[in-house]
């Protein structure tokens, strides 16, 4: 049940990200915040596997976080240089 | 050979799929054209074997992964399939003899052997979808046949970047036909939990009145209505064969709307078959009749108004497509025998007539429309000789395949609708002479702009292609192959109709 | 005994990492700038993110899965820094002020 | 990106990513995971470090014909040991005969399949990632 | 169970609100990084309805993968969609949406209920299935099972079609040389 | 009542989010916005087979050793995976199309790509006309 | 080019390996050999199998820093939350001077900088790192640079 | 040798010459004396099959099966023996002509045109000898294809034109009327065979039968019944050795000749008769008819007058067979061959003309008649006999006609008989009269060319021929009808 409390404080705190995502001046500020929101389905997806008994599958997360990473990275370089091919 | 005996089914669609990947590798165009057509050969050949075993035993099933069928996924050749299957492999040994000359022209020369591994890509597809007997399958070699031949249409765009939009619009509707039909698939399978064909059939039945199942049965077939360019959903494909690189014409055009109409009567008569007195499908039957009569209209009509040439050829598929489907909304026997003699027989005109006229734009290196091939055919007698066949057995005149699909068509709507339909058939296929006479006017009277050329006709080019009018003409004086087979298959395919 | 008190930990522990995130969730829908925002993603990513993870390890006690969400720990560790910095420092390249009190500061 | 915490962290990044990508290849046996997920991951290590140290370095791994050659490797182990099991009298992709028992052969039928899976779309993936960052946006516009 | 359930829906939820925002985005990124949280919300959601190979191929491809390929197009395109007014394509597109929704949502009413251990799906082959994995192929993910014996003809397939599209994408995007595209077609031919 | 309420939810919004993404292909004119909505369409009938497999109270098929477990249907997980590969694939392919459209167009919004076909056409056909 | 570091590294990727797995047959514990195998040749082949990529002298002291750093998060995690509760945001941006000598130190120095909530490097040039900070004291803890010591005191390793 | 061969060897003579001519291009006396040879050979067969038909043998075979109830069948019946003799005898006439046309005229293209030229023949004879529907339509279109290259041969916008009108019209309504009512015969019946007395019989109730009749009579474009008639005179921009064929030998002809076929053997006159199914045909031809005539004095151009001549003279086959009586179509069946020599001998007299003097209206021929007497001579003769004049061939079929007509109590068609009669002595005796009793225009240049001036006359002769030795074509049109069997 405790967990059930987790993910749901958690999808409160998704929303909120959300918000932000949508309506982020910036697209930094966007780029933060779905990487904000990648970290926190990291968690939730853990503590879902503790919520229904099988908490063995954790590799999601892990890959979960990897992609976060590279998404994060592929976008920031995006912004930087124009395009993913260059140095 | 007893093993291929035993694993023909399978052997038809991993050899153009092994070849491909080896095809893929190939350095040398010269070795990957020679490999592509040894395989289509070797296609060819397992085709006919196949046809041989299947006159024998009406239906061969075939276990991959040797599961029994619910649990894994079977392969079944019948004698509806084999109608396709011979199609497929006839039109793509021929077309990839065909299609060497063309590829070094219209493709950059690294990547034409990686063309011929889409080619085969494709060839295999079509091939599996005919053969499997499980709906989820059936997508997925949908997609590898979609998604290579929106790659070779693609390709076209080295001589007009219209293929690339037109690649695109068929990669998007495809698409969406595609996830209908997955839908339509997955409907099915929450009502009935099970993907195979014949349990498919056996279960619906059991569900009683269930509106799941009419929305599936809708979904399904819209879906592959896209496929299959039936008429409000035909927008992607004049342009599409159109653009596409010359050869990749010649093999959709005559084969892939060709199998998504043998899919079309699949779905409809083997997994909803069994359930047609539970659900009264009539009302989707006139539906598909009115929609079929509005594509003869719609593409014969484009076709009139068309300058392009290849463009004009596509828009009359579409009218073809809408015979076709006339034929198999009369849910009758000669109604469906009568659409899949038109099934064979379209794609050997079509094959024809987009070889004829990719081989007239080869000698004058232009994309071909009103007026840039005008005159040609004094200059090039065999190659329009060959046009002039598959024109007028497109048009129905007698002697050629044309003729005796018409015959066929007009009988079995007069039969079950009464005269007024074969009025409508045959007013659209008088109108299909204009545009057949426009091109042939305009290929032989016209003055010719490309006198200074001196074109020599190759007999690369003109074997395969004299082979094609060859067939239209002796099919269309002895049909009963054809015919026989048709019945055959219509026969095979109401059975499940209660 | 020593059960209750690992799971009254762990469940203190996920609390407070959920308040910690929670918090930091305000925060990037709360600063007025990206530089300020990043500083509150940073807060979900290290002490939301290690409370969750030792609450959750001291569900599991000592298997493969303490393992792995250590695993999920360190990589998070890792990565939360880069990307932080890298999005600053690609606004601060692209020209972007952050809002400051700054007086007489060089940059 | 010329940027040195993003440089330094991908070297470090690197080889534990493709281990990772590795060990979910051949652990889909065992929990989630398999040759598709294994070849993504192990492409995304490949497309970081794309990413940050340029293409052309990267092609130093994984030059594109070995590239092409691996992607056309992994769907032909998949086809080649469905061969097989219909060279040994069984139908195509029956992995029965491949080990002693029925069990076995399906074990290593399975792994080598997974193998061809995940090389083909770690390639794939490569593969069109070096399309599109190969790619040049030219005057050439009727190509 | 309700609990599982009013997770899901909540998910769901989510995942409408991202999806009616990117109707109306305009900057190519925005759409992409919304597409992309989607895919992971969507991931999310599968983890909850006990597709674990699912979420995870969701997440590395959907959210990575996609994602990574959308911005490595956006390289080559505007980052600006042009302004569009409603116009009478928008109603079209509308009404058929409308229709096709109104479609199957009468037929959600036949549809089994979510979750109900007595539905089709769950009562046929599906302990055969398990039964199977565990007896003959001998290992515990049944999913892997299914995926590469029992149905391993479709994963063929599967990777058959991401080779296609790898080679599509390769030939398609391939750098001609200034050699080769200042070839006309003419001059091939006329060397024969 | 709660129970059939949230029995059905999940799929209206299953096939709310398939509807979204079909009227983003549908209407919107932009080339790479269409390949978004597709994504969104085919995810969305992820969704829907999902749905299909789940079982209350079950867990993931992957067999543990408690003989007393339900699992969830794997059969649609197979299937998806399949399908997800699928739709990667399509997506990989439209947007080297929409690259190159951009490239040969300069532009990847619909009406503006008709519109510079239709000049195209004009200027071929009025040329030919002059002749 | 097998040397010192890329035994080590074999090894503690087949650690972290065998500590993933949870299946010890001999089949995937070969194939996890193999693997990691692969992985290292990949790394040697990739050209980054340097200092940067695997700080070995870092590590007689790693731990400790490892446990200084997680209590200066702790602390300033709390003043962060503080600051957002209670809207005393006060951001100031400005540089300071880092005293490693290394890469690897100074990636460590501006990391631990970003880790700790509050402070964001911004920027590094050279031996410079521009700062941001939220507020005051946040700024004053990164000038009083009791970290950079720390970092420094890491990077000499031992 | 067995009586199939002849069928074989008449049939295949023309196609031979077809597939020969195009290697001829470079002998051209080669290749035009491959006309007349051929003609001779299949006038020969024709003969022989006649007088076998003649002495009660069953002739016909079936050439291939293409399914069950289909097949390309050939098959002599009395029609197709009176048929085959004009097609095949009246080639070796106009081939001979042609070759004199084509060289006085100096054309272009003439492989071309003696290749199709040959073809259109071929399909004439195999039209003849068809033994079902099915060998009828189809050489019925190949008929159609192959005359359209004679039609536009001149290659000029106007010849194109021409030709389009002329496919369109004659492949339009066989495909929409001709090949539906084919069809329909084969849903009912089950088969196509022509047999005596009417396939029809049993299958088809009274209602309908009229309909189908009307499918048939309009699908059968060439035999010009109005509204399908625009194409004949559209056709006359062809040369005049094409007229020749279009109008005396093949095409028109293969149209009546269809339509008497359907008439007796698929809906038998007994069934006609009992129906009244053709009540409707008889008021359309008549009209038709009167109306073709009428426009046909309008007409100034020589060839337009004669096409529309050519209408009328149909509609008087069409009538025949309507009235369907066993005299009129007795008549009907004669008609053919009169009016196909009659119409040749005009047609040639007009190329003739043409050819010496390029002339082609008809107010330019005035006091012609001396400098090229045997022509108008010829000329006048074949108007006579269209006319029906006694001793000519004209005035037996005429007679028949009229004699049907007074069996089946119809007498206004007497009337219309009369009445067309009086305009056909208007609008033909006009041009010879002109001829010989005008002034001569001074600016006139006659160059006469010997190869088209004795065929002429020889065709004229024939006429008369024809009116002496009725005999043997009075015999098979007896068996047409069923009587002396």
């Amino acid at each position: 049940m405790m967990f059930l409390a987790i993910l749901f404080s958690i999808s409160v705190c998704f929303l909120l990200i959300l918000i932000r995502l949508i309506a982020g001046k910036t697209t930094y500020d966007r780029i933060l915040a779905a990487n904000s929101i990648g970290t926190i389905v990291v968690l939730a997806i853990s503590i879902h596997g503790f919520y229904m008994g099988r908490p063995e599958f954790i590799d999601i997360s892990i890959v979960y976080a990897l992609i976060n990473f590279i998404g994060t990275v592929a976008v920031l370089k995006l912004f930087d240089k124009g395009k993913l091919g260059d140095k | 050979m007893d093993l291929i005996i035993k694993n023909l089914p399978i052997l038809i669609v991993i050899t153009p799929l092994m070849f491909s990947l080896i095809v893929a590798v190939l350095p040398n165009q010269r070795h990957s054209w020679f490999l592509t057509n040894l395989a289509s050969l070797l296609t060819l050949f397992f085709s006919i074997l196949l046809g041989i075993e299947v006159s024998e035993k009406n239906l061969i099933s075939y276990h991959l992964g040797n599961w029994p069928p619910p649990l894994g996924i079977e392969y079944i050749v019948d004698k509806v399939s084999i109608i396709p299957i011979f199609i497929i492999a006839v039109i793509s040994c021929l077309a990839s003899s065909f299609a060497h000359n063309f590829f070094t022209s219209e493709v950059y020369n690294n990547l034409i052997s990686k063309t011929y591994s889409l080619w085969l890509l494709t060839i295999a597809g079509l091939m599996g979808l005919v053969t499997t007997a499980d709906a989820f399958n059936l997508f997925v070699f949908l997609e590898i046949s979609s998604l290579s031949a929106v790659a070779l249409v693609a390709m076209g765009s080295k001589v007009d970047k219209k293929a690339l939009v037109a690649g695109y619009n068929y990669l998007i509707l495809g698409a969406i036909g595609a996830t209908f039909y997955v839908i339509g698939v997955g409907l099915l399978y929450g009502v009935s939990g099970t993907l195979n064909m014949s349990d498919l059939s056996q279960k619906i039945p059991e569900l009683g009145l269930n509106k799941s199942v009419i929305v599936a049965f809708t979904f399904m077939i819209l879906g592959i209505m896209v496929k299959a360019a039936i008429f409000p959903l035909h927008i992607w494909l004049p342009n599409a064969y159109a653009y596409a690189p010359s050869p990749v014409s010649i093999l959709l055009a005559a084969t892939a709307t060709k199998v998504a109409i043998y899919i079309l009567a699949r779905i409809s008569f083997t997994i909803f078959g069994t359930s047609y007195d539970i659900y009264s499908f009539e009302s989707l039957r006139y539906i598909l009749l009115f929609l079929s009569i509005c594509a003869m209209f719609a593409g014969t009509v484009m076709a009139i108004f068309e300058k392009d040439t290849k463009k004009l050829l596509a828009h009359s598929s579409v009218a073809q497509i809408g015979y076709i489907i006339l034929g198999i909304s009369l849910v009758t026997k000669a109604g469906i025998a009568s659409s899949f003699i038109h099934l064979i027989n379209h794609a050997l005109i079509k094959a024809g007539l987009f070889m004829s006229v990719v081989a007239m734009s080869f000698y004058t290196f232009k994309r071909i429309d009103a007026t840039s091939i005008s005159g040609i055919g004094r200059q090039m007698p065999i190659t329009f000789f060959a046009f002039i066949i598959c024109a007028l057995s497109l048009a129905g005149l007698p002697l050629t395949v044309g003729f005796i699909s018409k015959l066929y068509l007009i009988k079995a709507a007069y039969m079950s609708e009464g005269i007024w339909l074969p009025f409508l058939i045959l007013l659209s296929s008088a109108l299909s002479l204009v545009y057949i006479w426009k091109l042939i006017e305009g290929l032989w009277y016209d003055v010719d702009k490309n006198n200074k050329l001196k074109i020599k006709e190759l007999p690369e080019i003109y074997i395969p292609l004299l082979i094609i009018t060859f067939l239209n003409i002796y099919f269309g004086i002895d049909a009963g192959l054809i015919i026989n087979s048709s019945y055959n298959a219509a026969e095979a395919l109401l059975n499940g109709i209660k | 005994m020593i059960d209750s008190i690992i799971n009254y930990s762990s469940i203190a522990s996920l609390i407070l990492g959920i308040l910690f995130i929670l918090i930091g969730s305000i925060g990037i829908l709360r600063l007025p700038d990206v530089f300020s925002r990043i500083h509150a993603s940073g807060m979900i990513d290290t002490a939301g993110t290690a409370f969750i993870i030792l609450g959750m390890c001291l569900q599991s006690g000592i298997s493969l899965i303490t393992a792995k969400l250590i695993f999920i720990g360190i990589f998070i560790f890792f990565t939360s820094p880069i990307t932080g910095h890298v999005t600053a420092n690609l606004a601060r390249k692209k020209g972007l002020k952050p809002i400051t009190n700054n007086k007489g500061k060089t940059l | 990106m010329n940027n040195l915490i993003l440089k330094v962290c991908t070297k470090v990044l690197f080889t534990p990513i493709i281990l990772f990508g590795l060990y979910v290849q051949f652990h889909g046996d065992f929990g989630p995971g398999g040759g598709f997920q294994a070849g993504v991951i192990v492409a995304a290590a490949f497309i970081l470090y794309a990413m940050v140290f340029g293409v052309d370095k990267c092609k130093i791994i994984m030059p594109t014909k070995l590239n092409f050659f691996l992607l056309v490797l992994g769907a032909f182990l998949y086809g080649f040991v469905g061969i097989v099991g219909l060279i040994l009298g069984e139908p195509y992709l029956s992995y029965d005969l491949l080990g002693s028992t029925k069990q076995s052969g399906q074990h290593i039928g399975i792994l080598l399949v997974e193998f061809g899976v995940g090389l083909t779309v770690c390639n794939v993936m490569i593969c069109l990632f070096y399309s599109f960052a190969n790619f040049k946006f030219g005057s050439n516009k009727n190509d | 169970m309700i609990t599982e359930i009013i997770i899901n829906a909540f998910l769901v939820s989510f995942m409408l609100v991202i999806a009616l925002f990117i109707v109306n985005t305009r900057k190519v990124i925005f759409t992409i990084l919304l597409a992309g949280t989607y895919s992971l919300v969507a991931a999310l959601m599968f983890v909850s309805l006990d597709a674990v190979d699912v979420a995870f191929t969701e997440a590395s491809v959907g959210a990575g993968i996609s994602t990574i390929l959308f911005l490595a197009a956006l390289s080559f395109l505007p980052k600006e969609e042009v302004q569009e007014s409603f116009n009478k394509n928008d109603i079209f597109a509308l009404s058929i949406c409308l229709l096709i929704g109104g479609l199957l949502i009468w037929a959600s009413y036949d549809l089994p209920m979510v979750g109900n251990e007595n539905n089709p799906v769950h009562q046929h082959l599906v302990s055969d299935f398990i039964e199977g994995s565990k007896n003959h192929i001998g290992i515990p993910n049944v999913v892997t099972a299914i995926l590469a014996s029992y149905r391993g003809y479709d994963t063929f397939g599967e990777t058959i079609v991401i080779y296609t599209a790898g080679l599509a994408v390769f030939i398609l995007l391939y750098n001609r040389t200034s050699k080769e595209t200042n070839k006309s077609v003419k001059n091939e031919i006329s060397k024969k | 009542m709660i129970n059939e309420i949230f029995g059905v939810w999940n799929y209206w919004i299953v096939f709310t989010l398939m509807m979204i993404g079909l009227y983003i292909v549908i209407s919107k004119k932009s080339l790479l916005k269409k390949v978004v909505g597709l994504a969104i369409f085919q995810t969305s009938v992820f969704l829907l087979y999902i749905t299909f497999g789940k079982i209350a109270g079950g867990t993931a098929p992957i067999i543990t050793n408690n003989s007393e477990e339900i699992y969830s249907n794997p059969l649609p997980h197979v299937l998806i995976l399949t399908a997800i590969v699928v739709g990667v694939a399509t997506t990989a392919l439209g947007l080297a199309l929409i690259v190159r459209i951009n490239k040969a167009y300069g532009s990847i919004n619909e009406d503006e790509i008709s519109a510079v076909d239709l000049v195209d056409y004009h200027e071929k056909f009025s040329e030919k006309k002059n002749k | 080019m097998i040397n010192f570091k890329s035994i080590i590294l074999f090894f503690l990727l087949l650690g972290f390996w065998l500590l993933m797995s949870g299946h010890y047959s001999i089949l995937i514990t070969s194939l996890g050999i193999i693997s990691c195998a692969l992985c290292v040749y990949l790394t040697i082949k990739a050209n980054i199998l340097d200092n940067e990529m695997l700080p070995l002298y870092f590590f007689p002291r790693l731990l400790q820093y490892t446990l200084w750093l997680i209590k200066e998060i702790l602390i300033s995690n709390i003043e962060t939350a503080k600051v957002i509760l209670f809207k005393t945001e006060d951001p100031e941006l400005f540089t300071v001077k880092s005293s490693q000598a290394s890469n690897e130190g100074k990636v460590t120095y501006a990391n631990s900088i970003t880790l700790t909530p509050g402070t964001v490097t911004t920027q590094i040039n050279e031996n410079v790192f521009e700062v941001h900070a939220l507020t005051k004291s946040f700024g004053d803890d990164v000038r009083s640079s009791q970290m950079d010591k720390m970092v420094s005191w890491l990077e000499k390793g031992k | 040798m067995s009586n199939e061969f002849y069928i074989y060897l008449c049939i295949l003579t023309p196609l031979l010459a077809f597939f020969l001519t195009p290697f001829l291009n470079k002998t051209p006396n080669f290749r035009d004396i491959l006309g007349p040879i051929g003609g001779l050979i299949s006038f020969y067969c024709s003969i022989k099959i006649a007088s076998l038909f003649l002495d009660g043998e069953e002739l016909g075979f079936v050439f291939f099966q293409i399914s069950e109830s289909l097949s390309i069948s050939f098959n002599i019946n009395g029609l197709g023996v009176i048929f085959g003799l004009v097609a095949s005898g009246l080639w070796i006439l106009a081939s001979i002509y042609t070759i004199g046309y084509m060289r006085g005229n100096k054309e272009k293209n003439q492989t071309r045109f003696f290749t199709f030229y040959s073809i259109a023949i071929f399909a004439a004879i195999c039209i003849a000898y068809s033994g079902n529907l099915l060998t009828l339509f189809i050489f019925y279109e190949v008929l159609t294809f192959s005359t359209y290259p004679l039609v536009a041969h001149k290659q000029n916008n106007e010849a194109r034109k021409a030709g389009r009108l002329y496919m369109g019209i004659l492949v339009g309504t066989s495909i929409i009327f001709l090949l539906p009512a084919i069809v329909i015969v084969w849903v009912l019946t089950g088969n196509l065979d022509f047999t005596e007395g009417g396939l029809l019989k049993g299958y088809i109730s009274m209602e309908y039968a009229p309909f189908l009749l009307a499918l048939f009579a309009f699908g059968i474009g060439k035999a010009a019944l109005m509204p399908f008639h625009k194409w004949l005179p559209a056709a006359m921009v062809a040369p005049t050795p094409v007229s020749a064929l279009l109008h005396a030998v093949a095409v028109v002809k293969a149209g009546v000749f269809s339509m008497l076929v359907v008439i007796t053997y698929v809906f038998g006159i007994d069934f006609l008769t009992e129906t009244n199914a053709s009540v409707w045909l008889i008021w359309v031809s008549s009209i038709t008819l009167l109306l073709s005539s009428c426009i046909a004095i309008s007409k100034d151009d020589l060839k337009a007058r004669l096409a529309y001549s050519t209408i009328s003279q149909l509609s008087y086959i069409v009538l025949g067979g309507a009235i369907a009586t066993n005299i009129a179509v007795q008549g009907a069946a004669m008609h053919i061959v009169m009016h196909a020599v009659g119409k040749i001998t005009l047609f040639f007299a007009a190329g003739a003309i043409y050819v010496a003097t390029h002339l082609s209206k008809i107010s330019d021929l005035n006091g012609l008649g001396k400098s090229m007497p045997l022509t108008f001579l010829a000329f006048f003769i074949g108007s006579l006999s269209i006319i029906g004049v006694p001793p000519m061939g004209g005035s037996w079929s005429k007679f028949y006609l009229m004699l049907g007509s007074v069996e089946k109590q119809y007498l206004f068609i007497i009337a219309v008989l009369c009445i067309s009669t009086l305009l056909n002595v208007y609008y033909l005796l006009e041009v010879p009269a002109k001829a010989f009793f005008l002034e001569k225009k001074s600016n006139v240049q006659v160059t006469k060319h010997p190869l088209t001036t004795y065929p002429t006359f020889f065709a004229a002769l024939l006429t008369i021929i024809l009116f002496v030795y009725i005999e043997p074509l009075k015999e098979i049109t007896n068996l047409i009808v069923g009587i002396g069997k």
